[in-house]
C-alpha cells in the first residue's frame, strides 16, 4: 500500500511542479517543432516520399524530445539536493522509480499528442482511421523509452557530462524500440492492415515488460548506495 | 577466495599466453597455407579464420563482463570491478577489430564495405554500448559508484543485446530478402580445423589478456590509493601534537 | 622490464620472418602477371596471368576442355589456347587467372589450368588489422604492468606483504 | 541504551582516505557535537550515518540494527538536515512537507502541519512557493519537516548557519525537546557557543581521526 502511495506521490509531485513551471513540456514542444522544421527543409518531399520518410522523422523528433524530458526529470531533483532526500528516505526506490516513469510517460506522450497534429498538417497525412492504433504505438514505444531512459537519467544525473551521456547510453539500448516504433507507425500511416505490422507492436510490448522488470530490479543500485 | 584464484592465475598466466600463441600459430598455418581456397570466394575465405574467432571472442568478453558485473554486485570487491573494466576494454577492442575485418571481408565477397545485415548492426550496437560503458567510467570520480553504475549498465546492455539482434533481423528480412548469405561456405574439415584452432587460440589469448589487464588496472588503483594514503599520512603527521 | 622487451623482441622477429616467408610464397605461387607484363617480360616458365575474357571471342567445346578465346588486360589483348579441365568459371566477361606458358613465336598463351582469382590484398589487410593491433595492445598492457610494478616498488610507502604474491614477476 | 555505534569505520572517497578507523558510541537521548576544520570529513561522517554512503570498512549500527543490511528499517528512524534544504522550489511549504512525509509513510493532519509551521515561525508563509523563501526560511521549513518526522536519530549538518538569533533559539529548543523524547542528535557545526547549550558530548574530527572534547575544552581551548 505504501508502495503504491509512493508511486502516486512522486508522480503527482512531478506533475504539480511541471504544471507550475511548464519548463519540460514547453522546451520539449519547441524543440520538437524545430526538429520538424529542420527536417522539412532538409528533405524536399512530395506525397510519396513523405509516406516513406515520415515515420522515421516522427520518431527521431520524438526520441530527442523524450531525451530532453527524461534528462530534466532527474536534474530537477538536483536543486536544493532533493535527490539526497529521495535516496535516504525509507521509501522503496523501485516505487520512486515507477513514479518517475509514470510522470515521464505522461509528459512525453502529452508532447507527442500535441505534436502529432502538426505532422499531420505539415506533411498532409491521412490518419483518421488508424488513430487508435497510432496512439497505442506512441504509448508503448514511449513507455519503452521511459523505462530505460528514467533508469539512465537517474544514473547520469549523478555524474559529470550528464547531458551528453544520457543519449549516448540510452539510444543504442533503445534500438529495438526505435525500429519497432518506426515500422509500426509506417504501417499504420500507410493504411496497411494491422496483421502486417502487429508483430512490431508485440515486440514493443516485450521490450516494455522486460525492461520494466529489469530496471525496477536494478534501480536500487543507482538510487541507493 | 578471490585472492587465491588471482594468485594462482598470475602464477600460471605465462602458460595461457604460450598456449594461446601456439594455437594461433597453428591456426595461422592451417588457415593461410594448408587449407584450400574456397570454390566461390577464392582466397578471400581465409579472412573468415581471423574474423569469426574475433567476433566470438568479443561476445565471450561481453559474457565475462556480464557475469563479472553480477559477481561485483554480489561481493562489492574492487578487484572484481577491475576484472569487469578489463573485460569491457578487451570486448570493445575485439568488437572493433571484428567489425573492421568483417568490413574487409564484405568488400570482395559482397562488393560493399558495409551492409545493414542483422549481425553487423548488432555488433555495431554492441560496440556503441561498450563505448558508452567505457565513457561512463571516465565521468565518475568515486570508484565505488563508478563500479556500481558500470555494472548496472553492463547487465542492462547484455539483456538488451538479443532483443536488438532479433529486431534488426526482423527489420532486414522485411525490407529486402537477404541477398547475402554464406554462399558456398560449407563447413568442411579443411575449414573447420583452422577455424577451431583460431577460435581456441583467441579465447585462450583473451584469458591471458584479461589477466594482464586486470593486473594493470589493479596496480594502477593500488598506486593511486598509495598516493592518496601518502597525502593522508602527511596530514596526520602534521596533526599529531 | 628487460625480460619483457626481450620476449617481445623475439615475437617481433618471428613475426617479421613469417611475413618474409609469406611474401616468398606469394611471389612463387600466388602472384599473377597482367597481359602487358607477359608481353614485356616474355617469361619462359609456367606463369599465372590475370585478365578479362573478351565478349564474343569464346570458341570451342568446354565439355571436352579445348577452348580458344581472347584475354584482355588494361591495353593489350592476348589470344589463349586453353586445354585442361572443364571449369565453370570460364565464361565471357569474367576475370580469370590462367596458369600456363607464353609462346612468343606463335604469340599464343598455352594455358592448362584456371586458378581462382586471388584477393590477397584483402586477406593480408584483414590479418594485419586483426593481429597487429592485438599484439600492440598486449605489448602496451604488459609494459604498463611492468612500469606500474616498478613505480609501486620504488615509492617509499608501506609495503603490504601480499603485494609480492599478487604481482609475480 | 546505545543509539549509534560505529566500529572501525573508514571511508575512502576516490583515492583519498577521508575517515580513518573511527569508533564511537552515541547514547539515546544524547546530543553529540562534531567539530573540525573544513575538509576534515564531518559531512562525510554524517552522510555515512544517514546511510547515504557505505563505509569502505567497518560496521555501523543504528538502534541496534546494521545500517547497511537493514537500511530500509534504519532509514525510517533517522533524518538528516543537510546543507541543501531538500525542498522543491515549485511547491509551497505545506506541499513540500506533505511530500516529504509521504515518502516516510507518515501522513500528518493539517493541524499538525500548521502547528509545526507556527513552531518554527513561518506559519504565515504556508501557501508561499519555496522559490520565494530566503535561506533562513528554508532552514526553518526543513526544521518543520524534522518536527513532523519524529526521528529517533537526527543528524544536523551546520544547523545554525543562515539562521537568525530567533531561529537559533528555536533550533536549540527543538533539539532539547527531541532529546527529552529519547532521540539522539549528531550535529556538525562551527558554532561553539550555540552548540554548547545543547551538546552533551563533543568531539573534534581532524584529518579523519576523532578526538573527544570535554565541555571545558569546548569553551576555552584551541580546537585545531
Amino acid at each position: 500500500m505504501i508502495f503504491f502511495n509512493v508511486i502516486r506521490v512522486v508522480a503527482w509531485k512531478d506533475l504539480l511542479c511541471e504544471m507550475r513551471s511548464r519548463e519540460t513540456i514547453s522546451s520539449m514542444f519547441f524543440f520538437a517543432l524545430i526538429v520538424i522544421l529542420v527536417f522539412s527543409f532538409s528533405f524536399s518531399m512530395d506525397q510519396q516520399a513523405a509516406r516513406e520518410l515520415i515515420a522515421g522523422i516522427l520518431w527521431v523528433a520524438f526520441a530527442f524530445t523524450g531525451i530532453i524530458g527524461l534528462g530534466k526529470s532527474f536534474s530537477a531533483e538536483l536543486q536544493n539536493d532533493c535527490l539526497e532526500y529521495l535516496q535516504m528516505s525509507p521509501a522503496p526506490k523501485g516505487a520512486i522509480y515507477l513514479g518517475k516513469v509514470a510522470a515521464n510517460l505522461l509528459f512525453i506522450v502529452t508532447a507527442e499528442v500535441i505534436l502529432f497534429p502538426m505532422f499531420v498538417i505539415f506533411f498532409n497525412l491521412d490518419v483518421v482511421e488508424d488513430l487508435p492504433v497510432l496512439l497505442l504505438i506512441f504509448f508503448l514505444a514511449t513507455l519503452g523509452l521511459s523505462t530505460v531512459g528514467t533508469l539512465f537519467s537517474a544514473m547520469t544525473v549523478q555524474i559529470r557530462a550528464r547531458e551528453v551521456m544520457l543519449p549516448i547510453l540510452l539510444l543504442p539500448l533503445a534500438v529495438p524500440v526505435m525500429i519497432a516504433a518506426v515500422e509500426a507507425t509506417r504501417g499504420a500511416l500507410n493504411g496497411n492492415p494491422l496483421a502486417l505490422y502487429r508483430h512490431w507492436i508485440e515486440l514493443l510490448v516485450v521490450f516494455d515488460v522486460v525492461f520494466t522488470v529489469v530496471s525496477f530490479w536494478v534501480v536500487e543500485l543507482i538510487l541507493d548506495s | 577466495m578471490l585472492n587465491t584464484i588471482i594468485r594462482k592465475l598470475q602464477r600460471y598466466k605465462g602458460w595461457f599466453g604460450a598456449a594461446g600463441g601456439l594455437c594461433l600459430g597453428l591456426g595461422l598455418y592451417y588457415g593461410l597455407v594448408a587449407s584450400p581456397p574456397d570454390y566461390y570466394q577464392g582466397e578471400v575465405v581465409r579472412i573468415m579464420y581471423v574474423h569469426v574467432p574475433l567476433a566470438h571472442t568479443s561476445l565471450l568478453a561481453y559474457t565475462v563482463l556480464f557475469l563479472g558485473s553480477l559477481w561485483y554486485l554480489w561481493t562489492r570487491d574492487p578487484v572484481v570491478d577491475n576484472l569487469c573494466h578489463a573485460a569491457a576494454g578487451l570486448s570493445v577492442f575485439f568488437t572493433a577489430v571484428a567489425l573492421i575485418t568483417g568490413s574487409i571481408w564484405a568488400k570482395p565477397t559482397w562488393n560493399t564495405w558495409w551492409t545493414w545485415d542483422a549481425r553487423l548492426v548488432s555488433f555495431a550496437v554492441l560496440f556503441l554500448i561498450l563505448a558508452g560503458y567505457l565513457m561512463l567510467r571516465t565521468f565518475i570520480d568515486d570508484p565505488e559508484r563508478e563500479a556500481r553504475y558500470a555494472a548496472v549498465l553492463a547487465i542492462v546492455g547484455f539483456i538488451d543485446l538479443p532483443i536488438v539482434h532479433f529486431s534488426v533481423e526482423w527489420w532486414r528480412t522485411l525490407h529486402q530478402p537477404l541477398s547475402i548469405s554464406m554462399r558456398g561456405v560449407s563447413i568442411s574439415k579443411e575449414i573447420l580445423i583452422p577455424l577451431v584452432l583460431m577460435g581456441i587460440g583467441f579465447s585462450i589469448l583473451f584469458v591471458y589478456m584479461l589477466i594482464v589487464r586486470t593486473q594493470m588496472l589493479y596496480l594502477s588503483s593500488l598506486l593511486n590509493a598509495k598516493k592518496g594514503r601518502l597525502l593522508s599520512q602527511v596530514h596526520l603527521a602534521k596533526v599529531e601534537p | 622490464m628487460s625480460g619483457l622487451y626481450v620476449r617481445w623482441g623475439a615475437v617481433a622477429v618471428v613475426a617479421v620472418l613469417l611475413v618474409l616467408l609469406a611474401y616468398r610464397h606469394y611471389e612463387r605461387n600466388v602472384a599473377s602477371l597482367t597481359p602487358e607484363e607477359v608481353l614485356a617480360e616474355r617469361p619462359d616458365r609456367v606463369v599465372r596471368m590475370t585478365g578479362l575474357v573478351r565478349g564474343g571471342t569464346l570458341r570451342g567445346d568446354l565439355a571436352v576442355g579445348r577452348v580458344r578465346f581472347d584475354l584482355a588486360g588494361q591495353r593489350e589483348t592476348l589470344s589463349i589456347h586453353y586445354q585442361g579441365p572443364s571449369q565453370e568459371n570460364l565464361r565471357e566477361l569474367k576475370t580469370l587467372v590462367l596458369v600456363g606458358r607464353w609462346d612468343p613465336a606463335a604469340r599464343i598463351f598455352q594455358a592448362h589450368d584456371i586458378a581462382s582469382v586471388s584477393n590477397y590484398g584483402f586477406v593480408f589487410g584483414a590479418y594485419l588489422v586483426g593481429l597487429v593491433p592485438l599484439a600492440f595492445f598486449l605489448f602496451t598492457m604488459e609494459r604498463k604492468v611492468g612500469l606500474l610494478y616498478n613505480e609501486i616498488k620504488g615509492s617509499k610507502l608501506y609495503e603490504p606483504e601480499w603485494l609480492d604474491d599478487v604481482v609475480t614477476r | 541504551m546505545v543509539a549509534i555505534r560505529g566500529l572501525h569505520i573508514s571511508k575512502s572517497y576516490g583515492h583519498y582516505r577521508i575517515l580513518e578507523d573511527l569508533s564511537f558510541e552515541i547514547a539515546a537521548g544524547e546530543c553529540y557535537a562534531l567539530f573540525g576544520p573544513n575538509g576534515a570529513g564531518k559531512t562525510t561522517l554524517l552522510r555515512i550515518l544517514a546511510t547515504l554512503h557505505r563505509p569502505s570498512a567497518g560496521r555501523l549500527e543504528i538502534l541496534g540494527r546494521d545500517a547497511i543490511q537493514e537500511r530500509e528499517v534504519v532509514r525510517e528512524a533517522l533524518l538528516l538536515l543537510a546543507h541543501g534544504s531538500h525542498l522543491y522550489d515549485e511547491l509551497n511549504a505545506v506541499e513540500n512537507l506533505s511530500f516529504a512525509m509521504a515518502l516516510r509513510a507518515a501522513s500528518p493532519t493539517d493541524r499538525e502541519v500548521k502547528v509545526a509551521l507556527d513552531q518554527v515561525g513561518i506559519g504565515a508563509f504556508a501557501e508561499l512557493k519555496v522559490r520565494y523563501f530566503s535561506a533562513g526560511m528554508k532552514k526553518r521549513l526543513a526544521m518543520a519537516k524534522a518536527i513532523l518526522a519524529h526521528p529517533k536519530v537526527l543528524l544536523l549538518d551546520e544547523p545554525y548557519t543562515s539562521l537568525d538569533e530567533t531561529g537559533m533559539v528555536i533550533m536549540n529548543r527543538y533539539i532539547q525537546a527531541l532529546l527529552k523524547e529519547g532521540a539522539s542528535v549528531v550535529m556538525a557545526t562551527h558554532d561553539r557557543i550555540k552548540s554548547a547549550e545543547v551538546a552533551d558530548r563533543a568531539g573534534v574530527l581532524t584529518h579523519g581521526v576523532l578526538r573527544p572534547l570535554t565541555r571545558e575544552d569546548l569553551k576555552t581551548c584551541d580546537l585545531f
